[in-house]
């Protein structure tokens, strides 16, 4: 049942990752990278349980401390580029 | 043996759900509506897997373990599909509305 | 975004116990994964959501500028601190062996030591870098 | 995982590049815990998701956010890459089979190591900290240079960039 | 001052959980650890200008986590038709309401229950202003005044 | 075959890092080329040191058969190294842009022919 379970958890990954490859905006591939941060610590939990050792759930917990620092890094640096951009082309045009 | 069965059915039914997630990741028409979709994936299918894992664990840390890592789900994963959404609002990406979109339910997208 | 308010309470949740967690990859690098380089960086990390959250000034006034610079070399000085004195107690340069009366706690004290060597400079010289690019984009705009 | 590389060569706006190569970085951390090596799993997850996203978004938005069209045919580029990918691939056959336990990688020293003498659990920290302590070492300094380079580099200095510009 | 030594005790068995070795050195540098890092979180509040501790009501709270649990069942049982469904029945829909939260953290927590549910998310919340997406025109008509801000405004009489 | 599709994968990502860096001229692409070399540099490395059977190297009594940890000493250093390279050349980047306005290998080097163009003319 542990493999079956991370069969359909690699399934889901692929399915994300078509989504990030197609997505038309920033957003859409954003929030299919963090469903893929998802999956891989869950994947990994179960890894941990196929190979039976339990040490791995700590790596688990660190992509998902990570997965959030990084969705927020890049909505706040999203704003924040769009704006210095803007600010910079209009200085250089006048 | 009883509990091996029910971890089963936990784990099929996250596995089962983290499928239609990933499914409506692709079907769905706009960048909102994905969001629903993957939710489906953080929560629920998320959730029932870590209960299989638990039951599947017993009773020792490593089951202490997994309550933390569901913690962190069910706590960051909300705050970061919130951040998503409203940041995607304030850069005028449009939400698809209705069957038959109605122009006065847009609301007034700020910069 | 600098206000919102359910990032802020999330950070006022989360900001500790990732720290915690970094402290806990540090300590346990001998039991499992991690060690002090991955501590370095989620510590870093953590400080970095801080900053993402409520501005790079108020991290700035929360790790002034001073003490990451003297966390990037301190770290170095630890490491290479913990060679000297194996030379110093007659051994080898980095022969942890001698730090103790016996080589297998000797050597537990020198790896322990040298983790913590690793991490200081790895969190300090993330967080220097990260503060050098943020704070030279605010003060352009 | 060779989905989102293909995605990173074609996709031209530098932001979709950055979210895609965390996704990728993700992948490959669990790809990594499959080959067992659950230190350095841990370390490019930390790295590659966390620090290099920020860093690259920190230097993003220092710059323009979306790559220009090349100007050249991407052909004699791609030919390289191919001839030597080819190249690679003929080597690779000469070299031992996947999990081979009589490959060479395992006979030399590892023995030696595993006998776990610290009495390390972790056999990695104990390699690193101890029997090959100069390279943590010189690793260590490498971080500090990197760190001085960059404050070097980003200093801001009075009225430096305009006297460059106005030069250019 | 009791707080305080609430959270490190909290921060100390966090510390217990990740660990679950008991050797006498471990222990020490987790209670080193835990009151470093107490004194730090203080540190990183007065930065803030927030207030350190968070007022809640834990006996409801342990109440609503189950009944949550069940919403979101239900909610993803729904979502999950819908997708799988070939017609695609969606008629997404924006609603904005006045959630009856007075505190941060009410607020949060119904923000945050919200957004768990599959079908719907908050968009922005703030003092007095929920701007809420959802799947179905249904669900968003039944969020203002719904159980879960009853129940969430609960949480905050202390 | 089946032996050798690992490598064919570690070769097929340095391939790909190899056509970003030589292909395009966006300085920052071309640093993300040059860390997707430096994965498949990490896989090079790391695949041999899998043994089939084998579990992580912590040791513990459970086990008898661990993969080799050589390998991961090896790349957890090159990792560091490779952020450190990362953070050097992005700050470099920054510093070509607030220099030259731009960071297109093409561009800079049109700015640079002109300005020894100018160079040229004021000599005459």
């Amino acid at each position: 049942m542990l493999s079956a379970a991370a069969l359909a958890l690699l399934l889901t990954v692929a399915l994300a990752l078509a989504r990030a490859a197609l997505g038309p905006s920033v957003f859409d591939r954003l929030q299919a990278a963090s469903t893929i941060g998802t999956c891989a610590m869950l994947l990994l939990a179960l890894l941990g349980f196929l190979d039976e050792r339990p040490e791995f759930l700590d790596l688990a917990l660190t992509y998902g401390l990570l997965n959030v620092i990084g969705v927020i890094a890049v909505l706040k640096f999203f704003h924040l580029g769009r704006i210095a951009n803007k600010s910079h082309e209009n200085a250089e045009d006048a | 043996m009883l509990i091996d069965i029910l971890s089963g059915i936990f784990l099929a039914g996250g596995a089962f759900f983290c499928l239609v997630g990933g499914i409506g990741l692709i079907r769905m028409p706009d960048f909102y509506t994905r969001m629903h979709a993957a939710s489906v994936t953080e929560t629920l299918g998320a959730g029932l897997m870590l209960v299989g894992m638990m039951l599947h664990a017993g009773l020792t840390l490593v089951t202490a373990k997994l309550i933390l890592i569901g913690l962190l789900i069910f706590l960051a994963s909300p705050a970061s599909s919130h951040a998503l959404a409203k940041s995607a609002l304030m850069s005028g990406l449009k939400p698809l509305l209705g069957a038959t979109p109605s122009d006065d339910e847009v609301p007034p997208s700020k910069p | 975004m600098k206000n919102d308010l359910v990032l802020r309470v999330l950070g006022r949740l989360m900001i500790p116990a990732i720290l915690l967690f970094a402290l806990y990859v540090q300590f346990h690098g001998d039991f499992g994964p991690g060690g002090g380089f991955q501590a370095g960086v989620i510590a870093a990390a953590g400080i970095i959501f801080y900053a993402l959250i409520h501005g790079v000034a108020a991290t700035r006034r929360l790790v002034p500028d001073g003490v990451v610079e003297t966390m990037v070399a301190s770290g170095v000085l630890i490491y290479a601190g913990v060679g000297l004195a194996g030379l110093l107690l007659g051994g080898h340069y980095l022969d942890y062996s001698v730090l103790s009366h016996d080589p297998v706690h000797g050597q537990h004290r020198g790896i322990f030591w040298v983790e913590v060597g690793v991490a200081t400079t790895v969190c300090g010289v993330m967080l220097k870098i990260f503060y050098m690019f943020a704070s030279r984009g605010n003060s352009e705009d | 995982m060779a989905i989102s590389v293909v995605a990173i060569v074609v996709t031209r706006n530098l932001f979709s590049v950055i979210v895609l190569s965390g996704a990728y970085s993700f992948l490959m951390a669990t790809v990594l815990v499959a080959l067992d090596a659950v230190d350095v799993a841990m370390t490019e997850a930390a790295v590659g998701a966390g620090v290099s996203t920020v860093l690259l978004l920190g230097a993003l938005h220092l710059c323009k956010s979306e790559e220009a069209k090349p100007v050249h045919k991407p052909w004699l580029p791609l030919a390289v890459s191919v001839s030597t990918g080819a190249l690679l691939i003929y080597g690779a056959w000469g070299l031992p089979d996947f999990g081979d336990p009589d490959a060479p990688i395992h006979q030399n020293v590892v023995p030696r190591y595993m006998e776990n003498e610290v009495d390390v659990p972790n056999v990695v920290t104990a390699v690193l900290a101890s029997f090959r302590g100069y390279d943590t070492l010189g690793e260590t300094t490498v971080v500090f240079t990197a760190g001085a380079g960059v404050i070097a580099l980003l200093r801001r200095r009075k009225k430096g960039p305009e006297k460059t510009r106005e030069k250019a | 001052m009791i707080r305080s030594l609430v959270s490190a005790v909290a921060l100390f068995s966090f510390w217990l959980l990740l660990s679950g070795m008991f050797v006498p050195f471990l222990l020490a540098a987790g209670f080193g650890c835990a009151i470093a890092i107490k004194l730090f979180s203080k540190r990183l509040s007065a930065i803030a200008e927030e207030s350190d501790v968070l007022e809640l009501n834990w006996g409801k709270f342990i109440v609503y986590c189950p009944w949550l649990v069940e919403e979101i069942i239900v909610a993803a049982w729904d979502v999950s038709k819908r997708i799988l469904s070939p017609r695609l029945p969606i008629s997404p829909a924006l609603v904005e309401f006045v959630p009856s939260q007075k505190t941060d953290v009410g607020l949060v927590i119904h923000a945050n229950s919200i957004t768990l549910t599959p079908g719907t998310i908050s968009v922005e919340a703030e003092h007095g202003r929920f701007l809420v997406h959802a799947l179905t025109e249904g669900g968003a008509k039944s969020l203002a005044g719904s159980e879960m801000d009853r129940r969430c405004a609960e949480l905050e009489e202390v | 075959m089946l032996a050798h599709f690992t490598n064919i994968i570690t070769v097929f990502l340095m391939v790909a890092g190899l056509y970003i860096i030589i292909a395009r001229g966006n300085l920052i692409k071309k640093l993300i080329g040059l860390s997707l070399f430096q994965t498949s540099v990490y896989l090079l490395y790391i695949t041999p040191g899998k043994l089939i059977g084998g579990t992580a190297p912590i040791i513990s009594p459970q086990y008898s058969v661990y993969s080799n940890p050589l390998p991961h000493v090896l790349i957890l250093t090159a990792i560091v190294v490779g952020v450190a390279t990362l953070a050097l050349g992005l700050a470099l980047a920054v510093r070509i842009r607030e220099a030259y306005g731009s960071i297109e290998e093409d561009e800079i080097l049109d700015r640079d022919h002109s300005v020894e163009a100018d160079e040229a003319k004021g000599a005459h």
